[in-house]
């Protein structure tokens, strides 16, 4: 579609724009590349060091993909436990919130010393981090399910765990995606977090040796690559939402007819 | 290779310089020929090595020896053992830039001091007021991570900053100032306070069960730490093949630092490197128990145990810069 | 051609035929009520009910009178506040027999397709269920197709819900509730948003397979021509709280034709039924 | 309702389970109170030195708030944003995804060199940290807003503003609630992690001293307690979410028919 | 009584009276497509229509054939393919007149209580909407309740609408396209779930209505009695892709009275629209 195009034409250029304001915005308040570099400091550092990131954003990437498929299974688990049951929701949402309510550095260190330090409490973290969002979305999906839309399964005695996969689930898609969003970055997060206290590899442990040497631009390369790993997967998880979701959205469609 | 013990082996912090005696060691299999597996991962901080040895999940680590006091206090027998003393002079310092006008530690009163919480030189800023005079209340603390330090002094938001001076020196450095003209250093062994700090150190639990495992970590490291001091090249051909994300000239320097700074402490010359002072040891003691405001002062023996170490002559450092 | 005999709804009119015959749905002293205290609405007044195996009820009555209210309580999508209501012998939540309901509001699942919709009868009920995964692109496919071309959906299947009109969704529902032979049929004004014609063809259609395979049906409607020409019963239910105030048999032989409606009879049975309900609204 | 109250007491019951299992493992296990100290050690920690946490905790809650409030206001803008403007869409989502992917530990050392350490950075961390959650709802909920319901106003010739405000938000409620549960509590994480880096206040500040002084429990009591305060926020948030989307989740109305 | 006059869809009838009053409606050649390529359905296909100000239209036609749709351009809640739509004069996304709609499904806000639901369109329309916060409990909220006991929802307003049933949700609706006095009336299948007497009921209140206020009105139904006794204009559309195929007015004087349906001459003009929809079918 032409608007289509023109669409992602005009995003893309915003998006450029927001780099080249950051550039000369920093060049023209003189703001010291110790506090903030610009974006073609961070650019020529991240050329220039690639070679000896690439295994560490393979690692980042291993560790976070791990614990957020991990994270994603069991969020899906307990969201629909919590969606389906009255005690399950009194018990396990107010132990999620308390959980969630805690900084995950704080739990880093227990991993660590449970399990010794590098990839097993990323992947760790990566999970812990990204289930509460997802249990919060399936669970409100499930719970603001139409009744009409069961009633239409119930009336041919389906069991619940057939009213679970057919209508329940389906209708929560939307539900999910947009929390598929969240968990993402939040995997990424987690996954770092976990790098920067107790790992050898991994963009976490990168960014960390750079800050104590302060490295700054080396730093925002960092930041840069999560940022750009962060929107390549949110990208998959909007095509996927797009084919699976489609039925929600299709307000959208007619917006340009 | 069936027959090597594995020994899991912390580093203080991320890849550094003057880790270069563990990393030396483990490049060249030293460890290797003592029959041991040796597997070194990076720290969270010099403090946090005894925790981690004491969570069971390290058997030895690079760290403090005044956080092996603070535990020892609470936990007796279950804090670990330094058995190989590194830095025999404290990395603990003061620093302030010049432009502030502080001469004297009298100065300081009516400032803003920054410091990370729980490091030692911001913990024994309380022993250091009372033995050089200075009214506490009079000089206000503002906590904050320790690489916000050096910018936020640099910006003008703290007048000085509680460092160890191996790290802020090249902090300094990277933020492009000039730490030897532009700054006054406040050195905590010249007020009184001269504090061991961080060395060797190995579990109770190894310590008990496999004591040759023990002596031949300290072998190998003590080799090592000789050939450091001898030739920086293999050093840092060593931390490179470790970390390769390091940046080598600076993580040299720092090396250096470490061994005209902290390692060449005068009672080398008698001791051998490795060793420590007993009376100069139970003294630190006393200092950090009052500092921390520990409940009672470990006995020296259970900090450090000198029986692992191979005879003097075996531990004779010759700094030779190249 | 018609016997009118106004009933007492606790004690239902049973003529000769219906006494022997075995009851598909029963309905006893079956009250429903909404909310509870001052707001508490009362939707169906206590009923009794009987559905012979194989009969054709029909069911009218005035807007929010509890028609559907009953469907629901026969298909257990709804509990009663009292009375019992069974299905086949057994209590309603027992499942006991095969039931295909067409909503009144034709509620679609918006992520599948009209096909898909369509199909899900075939999906969670058994036999049917078992053989699902093999025959979802072959036997069971030309099945829903076979069905979505008598009522006139021929090359719809592939659309979505939204693509299709108010009549047109009516029909596909209409297919959901009758693609696995359901043994209790439960039409809630199945053809209420479709022109006249379409509407007679389908009468047809619905006739033939009525016939065909004798299931028990319900028929919510308020056409009262629809309720003659299909059923074998009609019902009359007084406004909310509703209650059932007549209950005749409609004794034409099957299968009937369309013409049937303009015969004098029939008109004037439907002005005997269009009385009887202008009377009970006062 | 007597179904209501034995499903909350079953739900307290298996909370408090979940307390006794822990220390008892703990116990059984014999693990070391520098790992994972036992409940009832955190709690007589809580108990003995809550005088002194009290002015930490009123600081903490007050950032969490007020960088929560802002987030909320600011993710509920972003995301209307993006639900009403495809071009918003195109150019808001990558950029907040990309911001969202990385650590906010990373961040906070600049809040704290441009604004001071203390209170504001940990404001505004609390803030940054929530604006995504928000955000992906919000434009998740408006983009699959029935396109019927939305029919209704735009045949009165509604503008897009009324269409909006009637139909579109109210429709998103679900939405929302959901993403405020998950916003608070990383709202909390967040002022906590600009604690923990500098200021001289607050819960993460306590837990930092804690940690430097090996005070296991004194660490876990500040868990505890900001485990309390989100509990306690989320429970005010469910009262308000019931009030505010009881219309979507009538069905549950009726499961105990 | 009535005058039947086959007509070329692209230049409708038009008899002395309509050729004078001015145009509410305009509908120039306007076609609608969905989808594109392999996919496409026509919708609509080219039509032109015009409505005088003041009349009211009813439109029939089988399920399919493009009556929502044709609502649906004249309120803009759809773009045409091609062609004009010219609402008051101006082009319908103008709005120049103030439209009341009901919806074949008579879809409410689930969030707002009935009367809430029926009083959006003084929250919206000009000059209800400048009063509206202070009127919405006062003279607003009377004006509501006196609407829905009219249509025989008394009591009902606090509900929501899932606590109605089928038919009460639909008077609910025409409530709410009533509220404002429109202009321009679109009523889609208004009376669709309601049983003969209320619909009755309704005809006449309906008819009240137009006589009182004299809007334009588009109505939507398969009952062709429903459109004999309220329309002045009756127009008969073909099976999908529909097109207008006649158009003929209801010369019968206002006020009529529900005995009308029942009179030979009304029976037989029924009759031959019958026919004449049985005929386009094939
Ligand atoms: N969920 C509910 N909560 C409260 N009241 C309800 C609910 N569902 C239905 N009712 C009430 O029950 C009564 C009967 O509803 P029902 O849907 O059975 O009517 P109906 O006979 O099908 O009417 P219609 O012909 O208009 O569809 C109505 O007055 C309605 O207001
Ligand atoms: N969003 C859509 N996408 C694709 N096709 C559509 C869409 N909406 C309607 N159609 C098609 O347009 C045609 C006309 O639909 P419309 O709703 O106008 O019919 P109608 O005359 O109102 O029928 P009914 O009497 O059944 O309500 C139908 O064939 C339908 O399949
Ligand atoms: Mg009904
Ligand atoms: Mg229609």
């Amino acid at each position: 579609m032409d608007d289509e195009l023109s669409i992602n034409i005009a995003s893309a250029a915003l998006i450029c724009g927001f780099f080249a304001l950051w550039e000369v915005l920093c060049l023209l308040l003189g703001v010291s590349d110790l506090i903030l570099p610009r974006p073609s400091d961070i650019v020529a550092t991240l050329i220039d060091r690639f070679p000896v990131l690439w295994p560490h954003i393979l690692q980042t990437l291993y560790t976070t993909l791990v614990g957020f498929a991990l994270g994603v299974g069991i969020g899906v688990a307990i969201g629909v436990l919590i969606g389906v049951s009255r005690i399950a929701y009194g018990v396990a949402y107010p132990l999620l919130v308390g959980f969630s309510s805690i900084p995950k550095v704080a739990v880093v260190p227990i991993f660590v010393l449970w399990f010794g330090s590098g990839t097993t409490p990323a992947i760790l973290t990566a999970m812990v981090i990204c289930v509460f969002p997802i249990v919060v979305n399936i669970a409100t999906g499930l719970a603001t399910t139409e009744p009409e839309l069961e009633d239409v399964l119930k009336s041919l005695g389906a069991s619940r765990r057939q009213i679970l996969w057919n209508v329940g689930l389906p209708r929560t898609m939307p539900y999910f995606f947009a929390s598929l969003k969240v968990a993402i970055t939040l995997s990424f997060v987690g996954a770092v977090l976990s790098e920067t206290v107790a790992s050898n590899r991994g963009i976490g442990n990168v960014m960390m040796s750079a800050s104590s040497n302060f490295d700054v631009s080396l730093v925002f390369a960092g930041l840069m690559i999560l940022a750009a790993l962060g929107v390549a997967l949110y990208v998959v998880f909007s095509m996927l939402e797009r084919r699976v979701t489609g039925w929600a959205t299709r307000k959208n469609d007619f917006a340009v007819t | 290779a069936q027959d090597l013990t594995p020994v899991r082996f912390t580093l203080g912090w991320k890849t550094q310089g003057s880790d270069a005696p563990f990393l030396l060691a483990l490049s060249k299999g030293y460890f290797r020929e003592e029959g041991l597996d040796v597997t070194i991962d990076q720290g969270e901080g010099s403090a946090a090595t005894v925790t981690r040895i004491m969570g069971g999940a390290y058997d030895a680590g690079f760290g403090d020896i005044n956080a092996i006091i603070q535990n020892a206090a609470a936990r007796p027998g279950e804090a670990p053992v330094m058995v190989y003393q590194l830095w025999n002079r404290p990395p603990f310092a003061i620093v302030v830039p010049k432009s502030t006008g502080i001469e004297t530690v009298a100065d300081f009163e009516g400032r803003t001091l920054g410091g990370a919480q729980g490091t030692p030189t911001t913990r024994m800023w309380e022993v250091f007021a009372k033995r050089n005079g200075i009214d506490m209340s009079k000089v206000a603390i503002e906590n904050m991570a320790p690489n916000l330090q050096e910018p936020m002094m640099i910006r003008g938001q703290i007048d000085g900053a509680f460092v160890f001076n191996i790290t802020s020196w090249f902090n300094l450095l990277a933020n492009r100032q000039d730490p030897a003209a532009d700054y006054n250093w406040f050195s905590f062994e010249d007020y009184g306070m001269d504090l061991y700090s961080n060395g060797m150190m190995v579990s109770r639990a190894m310590l008990a069960e496999k004591p040759e495992v023990v002596a031949g970590l300290v072998r190998a490291v003590n080799r090592a730490t000789l050939e450091v001091a001898q030739d920086q090249d293999a050093a840092v051909e060593a931390i490179v093949a470790f970390d390769n994300l390091v940046n080598v000239d600076i993580e040299r320097q720092r090396l250096v630092f470490s061994l005209t700074n902290l390692m060449n402490a005068p009672e080398g010359a008698t001791l051998g490197m490795g060793d420590l002072d007993d009376e100069r040891l139970t003294r630190s003691i006393g200092i950090v128990a009052e500092g921390y405001g520990l409940e009672r002062a470990p006995e020296a023996s259970e900090i450090f145990d000198r029986s692992f170490l191979p005879p003097l002559e075996d531990r004779k450092l010759t700094v030779a810069i190249n | 051609m018609t016997v009118q005999r106004p009933i007492d709804a606790a004690q239902p009119g049973v003529d000769a035929v219906t006494t022997r015959a075995p009851k598909a749905v029963k309905l006893e002293n079956v009250s429903v009520v909404f909310g509870r205290g001052e707001k508490a609405v009362t939707a169906l007044a206590p009923t009794t009910l009987d559905l012979e195996k194989g009969a054709f009820l029909a069911l009218v009555g005035p807007s929010g009178c509890g028609k559907s209210t009953i469907l629901k309580l026969v298909s257990n999508l709804l509990a009663p506040s009292s009375g019992v209501v069974i299905v086949g012998g057994k209590e309603a939540k027992a499942k006991a027999l095969k039931v295909g309901m067409a909503f009144q509001n034709p509620t679609m699942l918006p992520w599948l397709s009209i096909e898909r919709n369509v199909m899900l009868p075939l999906k969670i009920v058994p036999p049917y269920c078992h053989r699902f995964r093999a025959e979802r692109k072959g036997e069971f496919r030309d099945r829903v197709h076979a069905l979505l071309d008598k009522v006139g959906l021929t090359g719809f299947g592939d659309h979505f819900p939204w693509q299709l009109s108010g009549g047109m969704l009516q029909r596909a529902s209409l297919c959901r509730a009758l693609i696995h032979e359901p043994d209790l049929l439960l039409l809630d004004e199945p053809f209420g948003a479709l022109d006249q014609f379409t509407r007679e063809e389908l009468w047809a259609i619905l006739q033939d397979l009525y016939l065909d395979r004798r299931p028990s049906v319900i028929l919510v409607t308020h056409d009262l021509r629809e309720a003659g020409f299909l059923a074998s019963r009609i019902c009359v239910m007084s406004p909310r709280p509703g209650k059932i105030i007549s209950d005749r048999a409609v004794d034409i032989p099957r299968p009937r034709d369309i013409g049937l409606i303009y015969q004098p009879a029939f008109v004037e049975m439907t002005q005997e039924l269009r009385a009887l309900i202008a009377q009970v609204r006062k």
